[in-house]
């Protein structure tokens, strides 16, 4: 097991074209997506999307390399300043097999 | 106002099962359409009104008449956010009025495709044509829209905007792509197509658009609630705007010479605001706007307006006039 | 026991396709049924019963006879489960009795609409307001199982019990407010509506229903398993309770005069035991009892045994004592 | 090759759906039948089809005739992963030439029932029993491939391998333990079966194929890009085995004395490619196999060339034959 | 960014609409909700909602500063004492936008 | 609260039965499963399986005490090696109730 940083991104479902697009120029060696994610933040309620997916969320998770981190936040920063979102980082051990 | 027409509108199944769905949320049950479900029966909708449009231009043919009507189908969707939009710029910022503006000059397709199911209740007939008017009518108040903002907006922070991606969504958006590619099916596969589809298409038309007003019952309900925030001013123009629309829209209507179904759906396009592909274009393309305002005053405000009282006032006028 | 009837029940398009839905789970095969599909379907079925009931009661009128019948039907939801409760105290906790009373107390839709079809095939009428007494059913065994869990049990642990969120759920829950709201809007909108509506939900009914009872055979092939702890005192309970409560329903129904259809729709009623309204009403009321005895109970156990053994043996039953 | 069948088969509106979706990609469209309404879609075709096939069977009978066609289908089924998998082997490794050898061997349940819309248009008659035939070749192919890859293939690394799983989901995987219980339904319900559910397996079949084939345009377009990867090779693979399965499928079938419509949905099940069933039962027995091979390969090219071009030639052919 | 507290929980989707209200009487700023989520603990399998509601799960994230987190956890133990559910608490850095 | 090990997994959901038993079988006292997630890795992207599920991944989440872990890890390895997938392992603290 190698240790490795865990980001976690919560973002409009409308911005996870663009995010994926920013996580593979940064050098992500992949990540994963869960979408139909609800919840609230400083925008308020967001129930989730049907007939306009304008209040749906993503659940985006790329694991990298201690160095790299700086690397991706810095690419992602931008969006999430722009049209919202949460990142947060953490430990974690990844097993190699 | 023809009292019939009212009582006849509310009776409309369609209709009662909107007011189930808002009776849902005011006694707080938990009865809901799970998504994806109200997603693909909107998809249906908007697949089978275009096939019958097709079918109905396939018999009909296209004459003069036909391109004038569109072509001032194209004219009103374009002009109604210019005045939306400095309307409302006397109370909002440019960005939330662009996108409003947005809503209200775009149409709502499950309005149309009510309005439809009203006047075949009054047996009343209109062109297949209106199907393209309709679909012709969606994108256009989307771009004024963004170049106004543009023009009018200095706080462009960050990310590039893009006009290709723009015109892509407002011209190729899943439901303006579905009802023009369902048109254009109806057109080529003509009469044996009709056939083959008539009972998908037509048949259970009216039992489906039952279950989908339910859902838009139930969402309606609940977007309602954010428009508390909204104020007075918003809720107000959701239902004066439409008036004003129709006001212009009648006459013009009149003017080309329309028939009297083919008026009452011209009518109820350019009272009608999009609540499905405005929002989605734009989040992308005025993401400073907010979505709780114009979201639910179309969905909340104008939709049920429209449906309830809109329709049978609107038709009332219409058959004054032209008689 | 008339074995043409048997017979013709087996051999029934729904009934063999839950059957296929039994066999895929014995093979293992990765036949399923995605979600949200299964609930879709039976909003469907819900919404298509309810309309059928009501332009059946808007044909026919409400006469005395009715009002009578709804209000057996409505002691029968009563009582049952209190004789239920007694019965299964002997075994269970408070809260696990009172759980299972309210489920066989209350009634299944789908066991109901299988039963519309088993009549359909054999054309024998039955009346709309049955679809009413069904509606009227499903609640009254949720309000008086928690009476009685709340007068018998000492461990009230922690969260705050609302009466007035019982009363909802028990009167606004999804099924109840959707069979209601359908069967009013069956009758407001009368001839026109009903014929408007007719392709939908009465033309493609059996087809919907064949494909929901191929998902209810596999979930309930599925929930078998869970049974296996519970023993055979409450899967022979699954059985039992319902032939006693056919036997109290049958002679109710000839006291109260009623045709030979509808008195079997009171006794498949009475027979049902619920598994989509009770288990939710009772995940919220009464958190102590646990889920996986009452749902496979009625899923797994009660409902195949009332649509396949069930429904012929109460209809010969009834056609010996009426003839 | 007459250019009428190619024109009609074209303005067919599932095929025109079919382009459409493809369309929406090709134009960055966001239209998309969202999961799992695919699936549902998927069922329902198989359902009816079954259905369909086992009323023909009730209808007409078994007779030797049919008992020779089903094992023709069979050898076949068994046959072309064979010669599939020695001319794959020229350019890939063991488990790729072997799961797309399953792949090409086994059969399209969309493209038959896409089959069955061409012959309803030209109102050319087939017997329900190939529904059967169908249901009979989609499994041998698998076991076939299994076979040569494990005598084949030298890396069996750790996990166990179950041949009682292989063929568990060899024959009874969702899609043939589908086809063939509504089959059989379909031959028990017999008549009044037929009746009561003919509007919901016939009438809406046509509608219901064009919102599946508008889906499968939108995969079928996506999943192309991937085949940039796969190079000419496996593209050419993709046109040139369907012809080549054509061309021996064609001269079986008049040897057997099988009518021009029968012959013709034989000729489509040995030119076709399975994307449901066989990618599923390779990634559990050939795991070491590229999905992003087979699945591309069968779904963006050989499903549209069968089609497209497929089913107006070998029609063509069949018809010059035959008369 | 800043070091918070990530609390997730994992609950009946029943309990959903009081442990989201729970949350907001201890004054979070905001969650994440993941609906259809199925599993197994001590109540046996819960093998996820269709019909009948009653077996399946929701996943809830909600991100917190250090010194909020007793409030939280004190808030929320009762609902997970009576109806079932686990709650995991982990360190993580909050990306500042 | 007590110390636990949080295991995340992202797995092919065809290796999801295979991949819950062989938890069992290590004896983990419960886990959680997403299904619907899509994802990219060394094996491509994997855009969610609809008709054909073999491009579908699922999240699996399992908590375990610190002195089970090695046997978890060890149980599942060969599936991951074989079948491809990610697994994760990081520090939390498990709620008691
Ligand atoms: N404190 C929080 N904990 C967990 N998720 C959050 C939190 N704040 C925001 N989110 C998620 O991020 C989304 C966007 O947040 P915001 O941009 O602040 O509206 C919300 O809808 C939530 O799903
Ligand atoms: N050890 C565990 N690891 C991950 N999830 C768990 C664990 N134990 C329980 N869960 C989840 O919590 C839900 C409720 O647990 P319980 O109340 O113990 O039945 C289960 O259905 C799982 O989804
Ligand atoms: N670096 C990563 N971060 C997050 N998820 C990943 C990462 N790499 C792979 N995955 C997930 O694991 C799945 C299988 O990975 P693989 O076996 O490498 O193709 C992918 O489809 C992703 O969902
Ligand atoms: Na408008
Ligand atoms: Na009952
Ligand atoms: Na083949």
């Amino acid at each position: 097991m190698i240790p490795v940083k865990k980001i976690e991104i919560i973002i409009d479902e409308f911005e996870l074209p663009s995010l994926l697009n920013l996580l593979d120029q940064a050098g992500v060696s992949g990540y994963t997506v869960i979408k139909d994610a609800t919840g609230k933040g400083d925008r308020g309620v967001r129930s989730g999307g049907d007939l306009t997916r304008v209040f749906a969320n993503s659940y985006v998770l790329t694991v990298c390399p201690e160095d790299k981190l700086d690397l991706i936040v810095e690419t992602i920063r931008p969006i999430l300043k722009q049209r919202g979102g949460v990142c947060l980082v953490s430990e974690a051990q990844w097993l190699i097999h | 106002m023809d009292a019939n027409l009212v009582i006849g509108n509310f009776l409309n199944p369609p209709i009662l099962f909107f007011f189930l769905g808002v009776l849902a949320v005011s006694v707080r049950s938990d009865l809901e359409i799970p998504p994806p479900i109200p997603k693909i029966l909107s998809l249906y909708l908007l697949f089978a009104i275009g096939l019958k449009g097709g079918v109905g231009i396939a018999a009909s043919g296209l004459q003069l008449q036909v391109a004038i009507t569109l072509a001032a189908a194209t004219v009103m969707a374009s002009v109604v956010p210019l005045y939306a939009f400095f309307i409302l710029r006397r109370k909002l910022s440019v960005a939330d009025a662009a996108a409003i503006a947005a809503t209200y000059g775009s149409v709502s397709a499950v309005t149309f495709i009510t309005a439809t199911a009203f006047l075949d209740k009054l047996s009343i007939p209109y062109g297949g044509y209106m199907v393209a008017a309709m679909a012709l009518m969606e994108s256009p108040a989307i771009i004024v829209a963004v170049v106004l903002y543009r023009l009018r907006s200095s706080d462009r922070s960050g990310f590039a905007f893009s006009w290709s991606e723009l015109w892509r969504d407002a011209f190729f958006n899943g439901s303006v792509l579905l009802i023009m590619g369902s048109l254009v099916i109806g057109i080529l596969s003509g009469e044996a197509g009709a056939k083959a589809l008539k009972p998908f298409t037509t048949d259970i038309f009216t039992g489906v658009l039952c279950f989908f007003l339910l859902d838009m019952g139930i969402v309606a309900a609940k977007r309602l609630g954010d428009l508390k925030k909204a104020g007075v001013f918003l809720a107000g123009f959701g239902i004066l705007l439409p008036l004003v629309n129709a006001t212009i829209a009648i006459p013009l209507a009149y003017a080309l010479g329309l028939s009297q179904g083919d008026a009452f759906m011209f009518t109820i396009l350019c009272a009608s605001a999009s609540y499905i592909a405005v929002p989605a274009a734009m989040r992308l393309s005025i993401p400073e706007a907010n979505p709780s305002l114009y979201v639910p005053m179309s969905l909340a405000i104008t939709f049920p307006f429209n449906i309830i009282a809109g329709m049978p006032l609107y038709l009332a006028v219409i058959n004054r006039i032209w008689s």
